[in-house]
C-alpha cells in the first residue's frame, strides 16, 4: 500500500485548494451524480458559447480524490473547445480504466497524470470519475438543450 | 455424436473426491448429477483460499481485503458473461439458485403489473397470455402459475410427444398475438429432451412476446450461447455445474434489466435513500441486494474455468455418448420403459424410467445397497409424470466424471431389484 | 458489563487463518466485522468435509448420501432454533441472507393483499400503517418503503436522539391502532444501539400490530431469545455470525408462516402440482423454493457451535469490552466525533464517527495502508447519516477475535490520518 | 445397507398381499394424504360405530413400504376400540421417530415391529407413516362429523 503514490502532492494540494468551485449562471447544461456506494455527490453545470466550454462550475461533497479530480477538470476543461474537453474526458476515463498500467500524455493531461495511480484502487476509480460522468451527462444535456436540474439522482 | 469425446474420465476422476467414497462397502456409483452436481477439488480449493485469505464484504469499502472480494465476484461474473456469450458483464445478476432467477422475472412482470409508469412488456392483465410447456420442472411453471393467478392472465402450454419431443404442432394457436412471454426449459430434467429452441423462440418473436429460457439442466452439459439462442432471458444455477450451492443466475438483455422494476430491496442495489423515498442503481447491482453468494462466486467461476478447460464440446460428446450407452444398456432390461426420447439424439444422459411394477422408491432402494446413486420420484416435473400416466419415475443421470462402468453396475443391479420384489 | 470477559481470545483467533494475513508488510487488523465477520476453520472445514464427502439435494431422493445431506441440513435448522430459542425447527426458514428475509416477509403482505382470501393481518389497504425506525438499515427500511407503494398503505417511523438512541417520545402516536406492522432493528449498524426492544414490542401488541426484528447485527453478538423477545418474527444472517455468506434467516411464529403466502415458488415448496393449479407444502419447506444453500447451511450450524462453545454470554461480554475499550480510544483523539452512543450500554462495539475534516474514503485509505481494515460510507443507513447530517462516516467494529491492540493501531493510526491531510 | 433389516419377509408379504383394500361404504371420515416428495398418496375412509373402528377401508398409490404400513394398519386397527387405534398410532409413530433404536412391543404393534428397521431410513419414515396421517386426519374428521372427501391436498 503505497499511500504516496496514491495521494500524489498534485492530489492533495488540488483537494486543499480547489480551482473554480461554485455554481455559476448562466449554463445551458446541469448535471447532479452521485456515488451511491459512498454517498458522495457532485453538480456541475457547463456554459457553452460558440463550442467552447466558456465556463464550468461545480459544487460537492466527497473525498479528496472526488474533489481533487474535480478541481483538475476544471482545469483541464473550463474555456476549452467542447470536441477537445471531449477528447480530454476520453483520455482521462481510459486512464483511470488502466489498473495502474496507463501511460498518460502530460501534455494533455497536464496535472491530471496525477491520478494515475489512483487507477490501481478499483474501489476509488469512481470517486475520480465522478466529477467527469457530470460533465459527460450536462454536456448531453446542453446539447439536448435540457437545462432543467435533473441528474441521475433524482 | 457430433465430437468425438476426448474427455480422459478417469483424470477428471481424480478431481473428484467424493467419488472415492463407499456406500456399505460398495464404491460410490453417482448417477444422480441431474440433481446435483459433484464439485471439484479445484472448486472447493478456491472457494477455501478466499476465505481464508480474501474473505470481506464487496463493493463497500475501501481497504484491501474489499478492493480483493469485490475483484473476486465481479470476475466471477465476467466469468460467466463469457460462458454464455453474453455482450457484457452487466447482464448476468447473481441469485441464489436458478428458482430465485426465474421468480426474478415472475416478479417483475408482477410488480410492473401494479405499479404505476412500468413497461408495457412487463404488465399483465386478464386476456394477457403466458406460455410454457408441459415438460417443465415445477421451478419453470409455479412461478407463471402463481403469477397468472395474481395478475388475471391465462397460463397456457405446449405438450409433450409420446416420444418425449416438445409438440409443436399447436405453437401457433398456443404461441399467438396475446402472449407476452414464453418461458419454456431447454433440456428436461425429466425426460433428459434437448428442446428446439429456434421454432419457440422464432414464433415467440413474430408475435411480439418476451422469451426465455430455464436452461439449469443445459448449462452443465452443451455449449450455450445466449447471442446464437436468440433470447431474452435465460436461468441458470451453480450447484448442477460442478459449482456450489447457494449461487444461480438470471441473464437477461441489458435492456430489458433496465426496463424491469427491481425484485428484492434492501441494500447495495440503492442509489439514493431516504425515508420517502429510494431511486435504484442500473443493473446489475438493482437486481442484487444485501449480501451476495461472495465465496459461491469465487467457487462457480472455478467450476466454469474447469468446465472449459475440458471444453464444452468435449464435455457434450461425452455427455452423449453415456446417454447412448444408458439407453442401450437400460434399453436391454426386461420389463424397463424409458420416459423420454430413446435416441441419444437432441438429449441428454439423463434417463428416466419404470421397471416393471416395482415403485421407484423401491427401485432406488435397493440400488442405493449396491452403492448406485439415482433419484426416484416425480423430480420437480409432476406434470409431466402426469403426461405419461405415472406418479414417479427412477432417473439416472451422469457427468462429465460418469463411466460406462457405473452404468453397467446400474445395469446388472436392476436384476437385483426384480429378485427382491418378484 | 453484566458478564465477566473470559473469552481466551489468542485461541480464539488461532482458529481463524486470515487473521494471520498481512497487508503490504503490516499485519492485518480486521475491524470491519459489522459488514462480514470472518469464519474460523471450523467452518470452512465442516463444508469441505461436506462438498468431500455427503455432497448430494436434498429431501428428494432416497440414496444414503441424499439422506447424509437432508440431515445435516435439517439439523442445521434445528441448531439455529435452539441458537434463538424457537419452539420448533419448522419455524426457522433458511433464505440467502437477511434481506431476502425481511423480502420475504414484505412480499407476504404484498402478495396477500391481491390475493383472494387472505389473512386480514397481512392485507394492506390505504390508511393502513407500517412502522420502522430512522436507524435502518435499508434492508429493513426499502422493502417496507416499495411494499407500501404498492399497496397504498403509509410508511411511518420512529426518530433518533442526538446521543443515538430510539426515540420512544412519540412512540404511541406512531404506533397506533391504524398501525399493521412494526419491523425495526435490533442493533444499529451505523450506531451501534441495541434497542429497547419490550417498550416497542408491547406497545404493537396492544394496538394489535405484527412485530418484528432485524437481528442481522444482533444475533452475532448476544444471545437472542426469540420467545423472550415477544416478537412474529426476526431476520438475520449467516455471514456476520462467523458463518458463510449465502445464507441468511427468517424466524417466525409457526401460526403465522401458517397463515402467510408464499414467496418464491418451484419445486420441493409444493404438495401437488398440476398444470392448471399448485397446492403448498406447509411451513418451512412453503418458503424454501429450489435448491437451498446446503454446504451453507453446515457452515452456519459450525458457525453456531463455535459461538456456543464460546458461551453467547462471554461472547457479549468480549463484546461489551470492546465497545467501551474503543469507545475510551477513539474519544480520547482530537477532532474524532462518534456518531452513536459514546457509552457501552446497551451498545455494541461498532462504532462510527467523523474525524476532522476529512472524508471516511480517505481515512479508510491511509488506514489501510496501515493494515487497519474498517470500513467508510454510509453503511447502507443512508437517512440515519442526514439524521446526523453527514453523507458518510468511518466504521469500527469488532467481534469474538478483536484485540486491544488492534484499537490501539486504529486510534494511533488517526495520528497519521491527520498528517495526510492537515 | 442392509436390505434385509428394512425389507423384511412380513413387510414384502404385507406388500404383496395388501389386506382390507379397496374404499367401503359407509364410512364418517375420509382423508387424502400426499407424500409431496414422491407424489405417493392414500384415500383412507373410517367406519366409526359405538367407539369400535367397525371398518377402515383404503386405496392407495406407493413404494412397497407405503403399501405394506397400510395394510398393517389395517390389522391393526379394523375392528378395534378408538380409543385403542389411537395408542397404536401413537406406539407407531414413536417407533418410527426412533431413528433404529425403539423396542416395539410385540403384542401390540403385531406385524408392525417389522418396520423397526425403516425408522433408520430418514427417506422412507415418511412413506411408513402416509397411512397413518389418514388414519389420524379421517378420525378427526368423523369425530367432527365431516364426512365431506376434502384431505390435506386438495
Ligand atoms: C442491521 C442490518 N440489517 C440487514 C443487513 C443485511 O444483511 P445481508 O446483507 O446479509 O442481507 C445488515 C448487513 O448488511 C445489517 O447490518
Ligand atoms: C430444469 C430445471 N429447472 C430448474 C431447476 C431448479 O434449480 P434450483 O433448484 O437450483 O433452483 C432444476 C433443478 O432442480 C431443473 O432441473
Amino acid at each position: 500500500m503505497d499511500l504516496d503514490e496514491l495521494y500524489q502532492e498534485v492530489i492533495l494540494d488540488h483537494y486543499k485548494h480547489p480551482r473554480g468551485t461554485g455554481l455559476r449562471e448562466p449554463y445551458e447544461g446541469e448535471s447532479h451524480q452521485v456515488n451511491p456506494t459512498c454517498g458522495d455527490e457532485i453538480t456541475l453545470r457547463v456554459h457553452v458559447e460558440d463550442g467552447r466550454l466558456a465556463d464550468v462550475s461545480y459544487q460537492n461533497v466527497g473525498c479528496s480524490i472526488s474533489k481533487a479530480s474535480a478541481s483538475v477538470l476544471y482545469e483541464l476543461v473550463n474555456d476549452v473547445p467542447v470536441d477537445e474537453a471531449r477528447t480530454k474526458m476520453d483520455e482521462f476515463t481510459e486512464l483511470m480504466n488502466s489498473k495502474g498500467l496507463g501511460e498518460p500524455d502530460e501534455d494533455t493531461l497536464e496535472d491530471a497524470v496525477a491520478f494515475t495511480g489512483v487507477s490501481k484502487y478499483p474501489m476509488r476509480v469512481k470517486c475520480a470519475l465522478l466529477g467527469w460522468m457530470a460533465l459527460k451527462d450536462a454536456l448531453i444535456r446542453a446539447e439536448a438543450s435540457v437545462p432543467t436540474p435533473r441528474g441521475g439522482a433524482e | 455424436m457430433e465430437a468425438v469425446n476426448s474427455l480422459d474420465v478417469e483424470a477428471v476422476r481424480a478431481d473428484f473426491p467424493i467419488l472415492q467414497r463407499k456406500i456399505g462397502d460398495k464404491p460410490l456409483a453417482y448417477l444422480d448429477s441431474a440433481a446435483t452436481s459433484q464439485k471439484p477439488a479445484q472448486v472447493t480449493d478456491a472457494m477455501r483460499r478466499f476465505s481464508d485469505y480474501s474473505n470481506a464484504n464487496i463493493s463497500r469499502s475501501v481497504h484491501t481485503m474489499a478492493a480483493e472480494a469485490t475483484d473476486a465476484y465481479e470476475g466471477a461474473r465476467a466469468k460467466v458473461a463469457s460462458f454464455i456469450g453474453a455482450p457484457s458483464p452487466d447482464e448476468v445478476i447473481f441469485t441464489k439458485n436458478s428458482t430465485e432467477a426465474i421468480n426474478l422475472m415472475t416478479y417483475a412482470f408482477q410488480n410492473a403489473s401494479v405499479e404505476r409508469g412500468a413497461d408495457p412488456r412487463f404488465t399483465l392483465r386478464p386476456g394477457d397470455e403466458v406460455v410454457v410447456t408441459e415438460m417443465e420442472h415445477h421451478a419453470n411453471l409455479v412461478p407463471w402459475q402463481q403469477l397468472c393467478l395474481r395478475t388475471g392472465a391465462t397460463l397456457r402450454w405446449l405438450g409433450v410427444t409420446d416420444s418425449g419431443r416438445l409438440d409443436l404442432d399447436d405453437l401457433h394457436e398456443v404461441v399467438n398475438e396475446r402472449t407476452k412471454v414464453v418461458s419454456f426449459t431447454h433440456v428436461s430434467n425429466l425426460l433428459g429432451t434437448v428442446n428446439p429452441t429456434a421454432a419457440v423462440v422464432a414464433r415467440a418473436k413474430e408475435v411480439g412476446a418476451l422469451v426465455g429460457l430455464d436452461s439449469s439442466q443445459a448449462a452443465p452439459h452443451l455449449p450455450v450461447d445466449v447471442a446464437g439462442l436468440g433470447v431474452d432471458f435465460i436461468a441458470f444455477t451453480g450447484h448442477k455445474m460442478l459449482g456450489p450451492t447457494g449461487i444461480g443466475m438470471l441473464w437477461a438483455r441489458a435492456e430489458l434489466l433496465g426496463a424491469m422494476p427491481p425484485f428484492l430491496s434492501g441494500g447495495s442495489m440503492i442509489e439514493t435513500v431516504t425515508m420517502e423515498r429510494t431511486t435504484f442503481a442500473g443493473p446489475p447491482a438493482k437486481f442484487e441486494a444485501g449480501t451476495p453468494p461472495v465465496a459461491e462466486a469465487v467457487g462457480l467461476a472455478a467450476a466454469i474455468e474447469y468446465l472449459e478447460a475440458l471444453g464444452m464440446d468435449h464435455v457434450r460428446a461425452h455427455e452423449q455418448d453415456m446417454a447412448g450407452y444408458m439407453l442401450e444398456g437400460l434399453g436391454a432390461v426386461d420389463g424397463l420403459t424409458v420416459i423420454g426420447p430413446d435416441v441419444p439424439t437432441d438429449r441428454i444422459a439423463t434417463v428416466s424410467f419404470t421397471f416393471a411394477d416395482i415403485h421407484p422408491h423401491d427401485v432406488g432402494q435397493v440400488l442405493d445397497s449396491e452403492g448406485i446413486a439415482v433419484r426416484v420420484g416425480h423430480h420437480c416435473a409432476k406434470p409431466t409424470c402426469a403426461r405419461f400416466g405415472v406418479t414417479a419415475t427412477t432417473r439416472a443421470s451422469a457427468h462429465v466424471y460418469t463411466t460406462t462402468d457405473e452404468i453397467d453396475r446400474l445395469v446388472s443391479a436392476l436384476e437385483k431389484v426384480r429378485k427382491v420384489f418378484a
